[in-house]
């Protein structure tokens, strides 16, 4: 596996093992993500992506074999938004229960702004579509100083100027000595480098 | 941006638990209009019985704040857990503990809070002697604080399965009893006569109990319901 | 977090040899199959002896006539209720301790085996209740306690089934009993005043101090028998729960062709 | 394929919700325990007086199976709402007046069928009199038939709210009201040497009516909740 | 607007307003879909397009302007998979609520078969992965014998192959004399013809 070998990955898994409902979803996957790199993690739908980055993130704590260490403070997004319906797009973002920050009001507008969501700053988020709601909550990844970001199809529901938008973030957060890691279907637009990890054939490429 | 102190990051967890609350106001009236309707019940219920009521006032009322109490507490944690704000709270950098404080409390100023501060009224409606309202009131805030704690445990660890709603009650009456018991005799024994002290110092201690080791189980609980 | 890791490292050095072995499967199988073999045997001997001495050769209660002799099944069905809890909750800390799995095996098998001798406990107090007290049922403090305990003992019987993913359901019970066993004390003593408060006569016709040693001897008996079929019990639904949940490994797959060529 | 008659669909989404709700056996048992638990909180905060409990066993067991059912019917329709089912059982060719019938028949069946045939075991808790035993199962089958009939209007309002759990409560207990005073009556006239027959028949006429109307706004609920 | 004019249309929509929000949505939106038609609703997120196709079938019947005719029984398929995770897929798919049809068990697990889940039949649905989860739902096209089909984003969460699968149904289907509206953020790649709604600027094309 490549990375500059001089500093310490910001994530590292050994030997990852995984058996659900009887079929083994992947096994002995060793890699490590250094800053600067961007992982898109591939596979058909049931392949483990997901319960791949939950391991990852430590949210998934049993019924796994292997070790993930991680060394850097992270921002996960999966599949649930994390918005609360009744909560405005300001306060969701104002008083997340990631307790990661303490973002000023100018911040929390020019995120939301970012996502095309100014206008909305101040209705409940239950009247927003499908695709905005999801929208509140990737402006988190505006306001985050997270290094490492662990994304679980972060384009679901969003159009395609959306996507573009957020594109052109990861490569710039990538740029910037961040580092991501991402599972999406479609296929990934960036100019940097794009590391694949497939669960189809559970090689590391 | 600058990172939030633990206390802050507490606080505006409480807030915002608060102001979810009060965006439905419904939320809010809830165990209070519960609490008046079913005193409303027992009388119908028992009907002939009414002469008696007075003497069991203190219980009645103790039951039902429970219930009420019972009730609510297993919508705690649900509707984090449904959106995913519970998975984010999970990986937060503040420590879980203090965060779980934050969800109780909130909990516990939305319906015990309340309960004891109307409960005078509806112990009226049940011909509750004036000399042992002071007790009732008392009892309940302390009382419904450690309800609310063991609440927490039983919706922490439910909260992650598909259809969890009556298992918490099964999880959690049998540790409400003690609360009942002592909450219920010490009302009892304020209508008696009895000083209530020593009962409501009962009922702090075990405030002080449930404070100090419900949010270590409530915390591992949501750990464990995250991964189920 | 930290005293547990210190605690887990202080027990994991001293005790490494036995955890080591208490984690492993197979050699749990085989150590239960080896004690079950002539822990059986005892038990039904003492159950035997007990039973027969109470029932038969003990004298009848001057004041209660042949119904006492229900006693012989009700006090150690309580008594052994109420330890098989602590054996529940112990195992549960130390699965939520150490990690060890087998703990999680023995949990998961006596909260049934607790909750049946909870039921019997309550069951024969109410056959014994209606020629005694002339009901079924009384809210008195011991007998209450011991309904309190019951739902304990279902509740995490619930807890367990209502989960899918069965590592975090034995974590969950785990939690649970550790929370039920901080507040027994608490149910026991909040009864106990509750009773004290409100029940004008006492019950109970007969204390332990007023029992004679003719009846006293054969009820210790059955108390010690009770034991055995308690420990007799979780090892044999502990052996049922291992094989289910090692059912794909090598040494259940060897096992059960051994067992078939047997039976063949 | 082939179109399927209404009966045979009917019949159909039975099996389907009993089957959702023994794959979870917690579920079936639930009200059952929750019911035990409640039973033996009346002594706890009351006070064990035998002979006072008698006189309130009636009542008050009527009371817990009100209670009980109010938790649950909560519940009819929140997950096919939450999943999307509902939608397509509004769009389905199949007349949504049996539909929802087949719903709350089998919480019917899983909550007051069980309740009632269990009824006698918590009745004996309470020293009820032998001799209001029928009148009792009576009574519960019958009335916890109109309170599911009844429990399903206030579901069906609520549930595209996004915090209604005890909005149903607030809705749905004064209609529940009548069928209490009627119930416990009856047992209690039964405990009395009363015949128990008038206040069975008022039950059983409650629920024709109950039957024929309920559904109706039942439908029309779930139709309005949708577009919400 | 194009289409068959000699046979009546399975849909017609008549000057449909939408104002929600405060923001108008669309306005005088008047369309027929004939059989063989194949619509694709476009727009950005948040353009409204899940309001309309509600409207269309029928779910929504307050709040808006015009009118809408459907001549043809309807499939709707939503953002929620309707699939209850205590169900296994073929409960799901046999005792399915819509009650439309009864079907055997071959037709259903060739239907499973079609959207990649065979061997998943008889697990209960909530161990099911996102994507497979929503196939469930997405078996009960090949089930369907309505003649119009209303998708809203039916390719959500559906791997590559899994889109180019559906793709060939709608095509098939609309060939078949069949018709389907739908949304999506992706562009179709079908060899048939596609007509555009476009809800951003509120125009049908
Ligand atoms: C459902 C009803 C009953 C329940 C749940 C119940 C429960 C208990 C419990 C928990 C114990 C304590 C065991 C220990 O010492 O650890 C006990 C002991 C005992 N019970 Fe019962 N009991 C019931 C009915 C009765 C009746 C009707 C009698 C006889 C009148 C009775 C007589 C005794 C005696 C003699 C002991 C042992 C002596 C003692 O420890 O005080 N019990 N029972
Ligand atoms: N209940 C409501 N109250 C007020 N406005 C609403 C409500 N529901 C939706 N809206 C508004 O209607 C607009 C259209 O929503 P709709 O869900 O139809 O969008 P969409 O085109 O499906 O978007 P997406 O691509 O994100 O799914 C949004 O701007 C939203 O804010
Ligand atoms: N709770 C569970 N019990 C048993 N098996 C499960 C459970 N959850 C997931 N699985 C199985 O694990 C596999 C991987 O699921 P996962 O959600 O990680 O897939 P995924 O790669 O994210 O798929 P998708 O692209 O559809 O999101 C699936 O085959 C699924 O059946
Ligand atoms: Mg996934
Ligand atoms: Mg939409």
């Amino acid at each position: 596996m490549s990375g500059d070998p001089a500093s310490s990955p910001l994530l590292a898994s050994q030997s990852l093992c995984l058996i659900r409902g009887g079929r083994e979803l992947f096994r002995e996957l060793s890699f490590e993500v250094y800053a600067g790199q961007l992982w898109q993690i591939e596979g058909l739908n049931g392949a483990g992506k997901t319960s791949l980055i939950r391991i990852l993130c430590g949210l998934s704590r049993f019924g796994f074999e292997g070790e993930v260490v991680c060394n850097s403070p992270l921002l996960y997004l999966g599949h649930q938004p994390a918005v609360k319906a009744l909560l405005t797009p300001r306060e969701n973002l104002s008083w997340h229960v990631s307790g990661d920050g303490l973002h000023s009001n100018t911040q929390i507008e020019s995120a939301l702004a970012r996502v095309g969501l100014s206008g909305y700053e101040d209705v409940p988020c239950h009247t927003l579509s499908a695709g905005q709601h999801r929208r509140v909550n990737l402006a988190r990844l505006f306001l985050s100083e997270a290094a490492l970001w662990l994304l679980d199809e972060p384009f679901a529901a969003i159009d395609k100027e959306g996507v573009d938008e957020l594109q052109t973030l990861l490569t710039a957060h990538v740029k910037a000595g961040g580092a991501v890691v991402m599972t999406s279907h479609q296929a990934l637009q960036v100019n940097c480098d794009v590391r694949f990890l497939n669960l189809g054939a559970g090689v590391a490429a | 941006m600058s990172a939030p102190g633990t206390l802050q990051f507490c606080i505006r967890l409480l807030r915002r638990q608060l102001l979810l609350a009060v965006r439905r106001p419904i939320e809010i009236s809830n165990p209070l209009v519960f609490f008046a309707m079913v005193v409303a019940l027992f009388p119908l219920g028992l009907g002939p019985a009414l002469e008696n009521l007075a003497g069991f006032a203190a219980g009645t009322l103790w039951i039902i704040a429970l219930l009420s109490n019972l009730l609510t507490s297993d919508a705690v944690f649900r509707s984090d857990f449904e959106d995913g704000s519970l998975e984010q709270l999970l990986l937060s950098p503040q420590p879980l503990y203090l965060s779980v404080l934050a969800y109780i409390g909130a909990h516990w100023l939305m319906t015990g809070l309340l309960l004891a501060l109307a409960s005078p009224v509806f112990a009226l409606l049940l011909n509750l002697p004036g000399q042992a309202l002071g007790t009732l009131v008392m009892s309940l805030l302390l009382g419904t604080a450690v309800l609310s704690l063991l609440g927490g445990i039983g919706a922490a660890l439910t909260v992650g399965l598909k259809r969890g709603g009556m298992l918490t009650s099964l999880l959690i009456l049998p540790l409400y009893m003690p609360v009942l018991i002592f909450g219920s005799a010490a009302v009892q024994g304020a209508v008696s006569g009895i000083p209530a002290g020593p009962y409501l110092a009962i009922l702090a201690a075990m405030l002080c109990l449930a404070i100090a080791l419900a949010p270590l189980a409530i915390a591992a609980g949501l750990r464990i319901s995250i991964d189920a | 977090m930290f005293v547990r890791r210190i605690a887990r490292c202080i027990i994991a050095v001293a005790m490494w040899p036995i955890f080591h072995k208490f984690g492993s499967p197979p050699w749990l199988y085989a150590i239960s199959g080896a004690i079950l073999r002539w822990m059986l045997p005892v038990t039904l001997i003492l159950l035997v002896i007990g039973a027969v001495w109470g029932l038969m050769f003990s004298p009848a209660d001057f004041r209660q006539g042949n119904s006492y002799r229900i006693m012989y099944i009700h006090v150690p069905a309580a008594v052994v209720a109420l330890a098989g809890y602590y054996v529940m909750a112990l195992a549960g800390a130390i699965n939520l301790i150490w990690r060890m799995k087998m703990a999680d095996v023995a949990m998961k098998a006596a909260a049934p085996v607790g909750a049946a001798f909870t039921f019997l406990a309550l069951f024969s107090g109410a056959v014994w209740g209606k020629p005694t007290w002339g009901a079924w049922w009384v809210w008195d403090a011991r007998v209450t306690s011991m309904l309190i305990l019951l739902f304990l003992y279902l509740g995490v019987v619930a807890l367990y089934e209502a989960f899918d993913n069965k590592e975090a359901a034995g974590k969950a019970c785990a939690v649970l009993s550790l929370v039920g066993m901080v507040n027994i004390p608490i149910i026991y003593k909040s009864v106990d005043w509750w009773y004290s408060l409100h029940q004008p006569a006492s019950i109970k016709l007969t204390g332990e101090s007023t029992i004679d040693p003719s009846m006293l001897y054969p009820l210790l008996l059955m108390i010690a028998a009770f034991y055995a079929l308690f420990t007799c019990c979780l090892l044999l639904n502990m052996r049922v729960e291992l094989l289910r949940r090692e059912s794909r490994t090598h040494w259940v797959g060897s096992l059960a062709k051994r067992e078939c060529s047997d039976v063949l």
